[in-house]
């Protein structure tokens, strides 16, 4: 990482390579199956013929190892929690995290009398984009990962690959 | 509203319709290309070289036909089965990179390269980083003893042209069993143990009713090189009419079937894709795979595919040899026509069970061709005048 | 608007657990200590590709072979009984909604049905129809994703995709109706939201016209696949007097052979004046109550939604306000009742409990078709093949929203 | 619906058990009739209830608990529907236990379906049966403090440093300047 920096993060080789890298990872989001309720079963819907993920390079992976986005599709239940950390943990980085509908946002309908409910999936793991919804409509799912598309585009490869964990330290 | 309405013909012809067609003929042109210019240059060339270099000459061109297929092959083939599936099933399929998502296969390539390295806590280190080696290999290694076509002087292009080439083909796709085993013990991960068993189960037994299809082919021609058998195969009724699978009408037909189904069983292909059934065993043996790893065992998945149709292709559909004469993108076309069928089957057909798997193998496909093979002697020793 | 301002509270610090260590989740039901020679425990999700949600179920296997097989629930315990004591009756329906929810047309007529009971109120000629025909349509789009999902999980991926194509063209039908594609907050309590948009029940017709053929064209690429028999006849057979034991209800009882439908042999809404076969498991493939036997039912179960659908439109009364018993306020004079329906994965049924002249319920309680149908799994599971597991929890057709509740 | 009257129903369970006048409570009036037993006595009402041919209550279609904290004395109540498929009538069975470490006999060997039921009355109610082959919770988590349902349950703060009463995550975030979601208003 030293060297790269020394070379200085605007060489165009660089820039270059790290453009390739980009358009590899947004091209090929693989996320992984991982249905938790309701929002899972339009998040089927997105995936099948009318609206087709496929389009955007998205093939969906049963294994944590091989899969770069986790959709968290549905309410969070506290006994799942702990399932959903030990998943994204075994992720292989760079990974990302979509937390659909607005279950898995905050909590949603179950916000204030579902004591089983965890408020939010971004007090367990690092969200990228949040898609608002109860459920979601497909369309909103497909706009949500072109969202994502368009913030990893921005990313550089000597960044930390966990930016979200800096901003949740209090940088931003 | 937004529903597109199709004929029901339609969809269910999806491999057939002429999109996925025009593609993988653009596809197939690009893979060919490369040992099809090599041969096309040796031929211009081979008056011009030395005779004792002439050995090394087809040796090269082999090689570059063997590259042709080991560099390009594989990522064609992934975008193409998505393709197949999305047209079967009334998608589209990749479009956003590249036209008709040409390039998908490239984005998921360097996508997998800079992913993470990992290997589990609990992982075998050795057994784990040497297995999807091994499959590689294994499937790449079969290649060489693949023949593209032979010159007009009468070389055979070919890596090497083993005169046990069928031999070789036998013993070097057993390897392909042990790197899944490999995998499927070296990960500590229960479902991939399940995995690796039952691979090593099925590809096991499905070895010996491929062996014994070979020994049918080798009955009735008589060697054991694969040239020779292509060879065996030329002329007759508008070029076609020598190829193994019209002679003994209907012997052959069935046991080209039946090596298509070994064949499928062998690369774990649905129906028989048990060793990576996803609704079971969640991935199977690569389970505990990512990045590059993962995509090792994928590349060894198609480069199996398109061996066992080439192969399939070369010892029953006259390889090379047909109606316009001898020219290896005919091998191209049959081969690559084999692959679209195990695509298509793969998005047609449900799993079998591992159980039933084995009883296929053990109660059919073994006595079927026991028999043929019988027969096929038979009849050949009677004609021979015993 | 200033959110500080609004709430008079200042923002708190984010609550990030991202390097905690959560604890382990360590409830399992066999111990290895127990286990013998040769016997493995298999954990089988929460998250899986085909436990239908997040089902975990934990596997003593020998090999191939599942010596025992306990299931996990509660990964979507979401409180609705809590929700439903804090409010009020009407709200109750959205909740109500995401408990089974590829069928929430089901359930909110259920609900809405015994709070009706509860009131001692009726539904006009129209509204009754109405609720026919979306329940059957919700009966033929729920039945479509359990067709659909179950030929993935034998491994079939196409059929998935067909079903999900013409589940679609339903869901544009309720979404018109009532401007939600998947949890439409539809039927209220003594009415329906909205009536019919004009020009509705002529799309209705063509998309059963269109809907037939392409299901017969699904149906004879899944359902006489010899290798789709082989993997689901003789599978996880569920004899009749156990099925009864179980209180199973809905297809997978009548999968068994038992000639039971609520909507002929205890009706409501007037589903005594249409005419439709009950459809029961017939043994056709392997013994009866196989998992074959059950994901017919639902097959033909379709055609006979789409011949009640058809009468039920040609029957509408014209005119009629749907809004005509809409209670302006909901307070029973106390009391309970307890209502069933038939929903496509069975009998549904809500227990509630009213004080008298509250607008909030003391007590609502949903009692579960699928929450009953996984209390038998552990007995069918034994003996069967780890594939097999997979192919009994697609044919009980289970929606974890609605076990877990 | 087929079957026997609520009335002949219970009076045949009552005659069967050789229950007194203040040993049972009954509605007959109710939208669905019901009938109070002792909680001792209820596995021999069901034996009674399932093995009676005239009765054959082959199903125990649903348990419910319901709190009653303000009652006196201050009691869980356990509510039975039975049906019988092959009468088509209908009972509701209702016997009451103590709030605290109530604990009633399982049904589990008359209607195996009452397996799964009984576990979650325990859960969130907390009440026990006795006899039952596989008394664990079942739907929250094996070290869950108390049982939800009852009425005066306490929400706890954290369970495992994960809050469980609700917070503002979400303002918080906004406010914070961060990203909460996607469409016209992110």
């Amino acid at each position: 990482m030293d060297l790269i920096g020394a070379v200085g993060k605007n060489q165009f080789a660089l820039t270059t390579v790290n453009a390739v890298v980009n358009w590899a990872r947004l091209s090929a989001l693989w996320p992984m199956t991982f249905g938790l309720a309701c929002c899972a079963i339009e998040m089927m819907a997105t995936g099948a013929s009318r609206f087709d993920w496929d389009r955007l390079g998205l093939i969906p992976r049963a294994t944590p190892r091989q899969s770069d986005l986790m959709i968290v599709a549905g309410t969070v239940t506290h006994k799942m929690a702990i399932r959903i950390k030990t998943l994204y943990e075994q992720m292989p980085e760079p990974k990302y995290v979509i937390s659909m509908g607005s279950c898995a946002n905050n909590g949603g309908p179950y916000w204030q009398y579902g004591y089983h409910v965890v408020k939010g999936v971004d007090q367990i793991i690092p969200v990228d984009v949040y898609v608002p919804g109860c459920p979601p409509r497909p369309e909103a799912l497909l706009y949500g990962i072109m969202a994502l598309q368009d913030r990893i585009r921005e990313k550089s490869l000597l960044d930390d690959p966990r930016p979200e964990r800096t901003i949740a330290a209090g940088a931003a | 509203m937004i529903t597109r309405f199709r004929q029901v013909e339609m969809r269910l012809m999806g491999p057939l319709t002429a999109i996925p067609i025009v593609l993988a003929v653009a596809v197939l042109g690009t893979i060919a290309a490369l040992p099809v210019l090599a041969m096309v240059i040796s031929e211009l060339t081979q008056d011009f070289i030395p005779p004792g270099l002439q050995h090394l000459v087809t040796v090269a061109v082999g090689c570059a036909g063997f590259i042709g297929i080991l560099a390009l092959n594989p990522i064609y083939a992934i975008w193409l089965e998505r393709k197949v599936a999305a047209h079967v099933q009334d998608r589209l399929g990749p479009m956003r990179v590249g036209w008709h998502g040409l390039l998908q296969s490239f984005a998921d390539g360097i996508k997998l390269l800079f992913k993470e390295d990992l290997v589990p806590k609990n992982a075998d280190p050795v057994l784990f980083r040497a297995a999807p080696m091994l499959a590689i290999v294994s499937a790449f290694a079969a290649f060489a003893i693949v023949p593209w076509g032979v010159r007009s002087d009468g070389a055979v292009l070919a890596v090497a042209d083993l005169n046990i080439g069928v031999l070789y083909f036998v013993a070097i796709t057993s390897l392909g069993a042990l790197s899944v085993l490999m995998a499927g013990w070296g990960s500590n991960n229960k479902y991939a143990l399940y995995g690796g068993m039952r691979a090593a189960a099925q590809m096991v037994s499905y070895e010996i009713p491929t062996a014994i299809l070979v020994l049918l082919v080798v009955a009735q021609v008589g060697t054991l090189s694969i040239p020779e058998i292509v060879a065996a195969q030329e002329g007759g009724f508008l070029g076609i009419g020598d190829w193994l699978i019209f002679q003994m009408f209907p012997l052959n037909l069935i046991g080209f079937v039946l090596f298509f189904i070994c064949g499928l069983a062998e690369t774990n292909r649905t129906p028989f894709d048990i060793p990576e059934a996803e609704s079971e065993l969640v991935a199977g043996f690569h389970t505990e795979y990512s990045g590059m790893r993962f995509a090792f065992f994928f590349l060894a998945e198609y480069g199996n595919m398109l061996l066992v149709s080439m192969l399939a292709a070369l010892m029953f559909l006259g390889g090379w040899v047909g109606p316009f004469g001898s020219n290896p993108l005919l091998l191209f076309v049959k081969g690559f026509g084999l692959v679209v069928v195990q695509m298509w089957l793969r998005w047609t057909l449900p799993r079998l069970r591992v159980d039933q798997l084995m009883a296929v193998c053990w109660k059919y496909v073994i006595p079927i061709s026991f028999f043929l093979l019988l027969v096929v002697a038979g009849v050949r020793g009677v004609g021979a005048g015993w | 608007m200033d959110r500080k301002a609004a709430t008079g509270q200042d923002g708190g610090p984010l609550v990030t657990l991202y390097d905690e260590q959560l604890p382990p989740d360590n409830s399992y039901a066999f111990s290895p200590e127990e286990l013998e020679e040769d016997e493995m425990i298999l954990n089988m999700g929460p998250q899986h590709p085909s436990t239908h949600g997040v089902l975990r179920v934990e596997l003593k296997t020998d090999g191939e072979i599942v010596k025992d097989a306990r299931p996990h629930i509660g990964y979507l315990h979401r409180n609705f009984e809590k929700h439903a004591e804090n409010i009020d009756y009407q709200g109750v329906i959205p909740f109500t909604d995401r408990m089974d929810y590829v069928g929430s047309m089901g359930n909110s007529l259920t609900y809405a049905m015994t709070v009706e009971k509860l009131l001692g109120i009726g539904v006009g000629e129209r509204v009754a129809g109405i609720r026919v025909i979306t329940a059957e349509l919700q009966r033929i789009a729920s039945h479509l994703l359990a067709m659909g999902t179950y030929g993935m999980d034998i491994g079939a991926f196409t059929p998935f995709l067909l079903c999900f194509q013409q589940r679609e063209r339903v869901l544009d039908l309720f979404e018109w109706l009532s401007g939600a594609r998947l949890l439409y907050n539809y039927n209220w309590v003594g009415g329906v939201s909205h009536d019919l948009p004009d020009g509705w029940t002529d799309r209705c017709t063509r998309f059963l016209d269109e809907f037939v053929p392409v299901l017969d064209e699904v149906d004879s690429l899944l359902s006489h696949n010899r290798i789709f028999i082989r993997r689901t006849a003789d599978v996880g057979v569920i004899p009749p007097p156990m099925a009864v034991d179980y209180a199973l209800s809905g297809p997978n009882l009548r999968g068994s052979g038992h000639d039971w439908d609520l909507r002929r042999d205890d009706p409501y809404l007037g589903y005594e004046g249409y005419d439709f076969d009950v459809i029961t498991g017939t043994g056709e493939h392997g013994p009866i109550g196989s998992c074959w036997d059950r994901y017919f039912v639902r097959v033909r179960e379709m055609y006979e939604s789409v011949k009640i659908v058809r009468q039920a439109l040609a029957r509408l009364p014209a005119e009629g306000d749907v809004h005509e018993n809409v209670p302006r306020f909901v307070r029973p004079k106390g009391g309970e009742a307890y209502l069933r329906t038939e929903a496509p994965r069975g009998e549904l049924g809500f227990y509630i409990v009213a004080e008298p002249k509250k607008p909030i319920p003391y007590r609502v309680k949903g009692r579960s078709p699928c929450f009953v149908a996984m209390g038998l799994f552990h007995e069918i599971t034994r003996g069967e093949m780890i594939a097999d597991i997979i192919a009994i929890i697609g044919s009980l057709d289970i929606v974890l929203g609605e076990i877990d509740r | 619906m087929g079957g026997l009257g609520a009335e002949a129903i219970v009076e045949r369970l009552v005659s069967g058990l050789g229950l007194g006048e203040g040993d049972f409570d009954t509605d007959l009036a109710a939208a669905d009739p019901w009938v109070r037993i002792p909680g001792e006595r209820l596995v021999e009402a069901a034996q009674i209830l399932k093995a009676d041919p005239d009765l054959a209550f082959d199903t125990l279609h649903c348990l419910s608990g319901v709190d009653w904290p303000k009652d006196d004395p201050p009691a869980v109540e356990v509510v039975y529907h039975l049906f019988s498929l092959a009468k088509k009538h209908w009972i509701v069975l209702k016997t009451r236990v103590p709030r605290e470490g109530g604990c009633l006999p399982t049904l589990e060997n008359v209607w195996k379906a009452a397996n799964w039921h009984e576990r979650e009355c325990y859960d969130l109610f907390g009440v026990r049966f006795e006899g039952h082959s596989d008394h664990r919770r079942i739907l929250l988590p094996a070290d869950w403090p108390g049982h939800p349902l009852l009425r005066d349950w306490e929400w706890p703060e954290t369970w495992h440093k994960i809050p469980v009463k609700p917070g503002r995550q979400m303002t918080d975030r906004a406010e914070k300047g961060q990203m909460t979601g996607v469409g016209p208003f992110d």
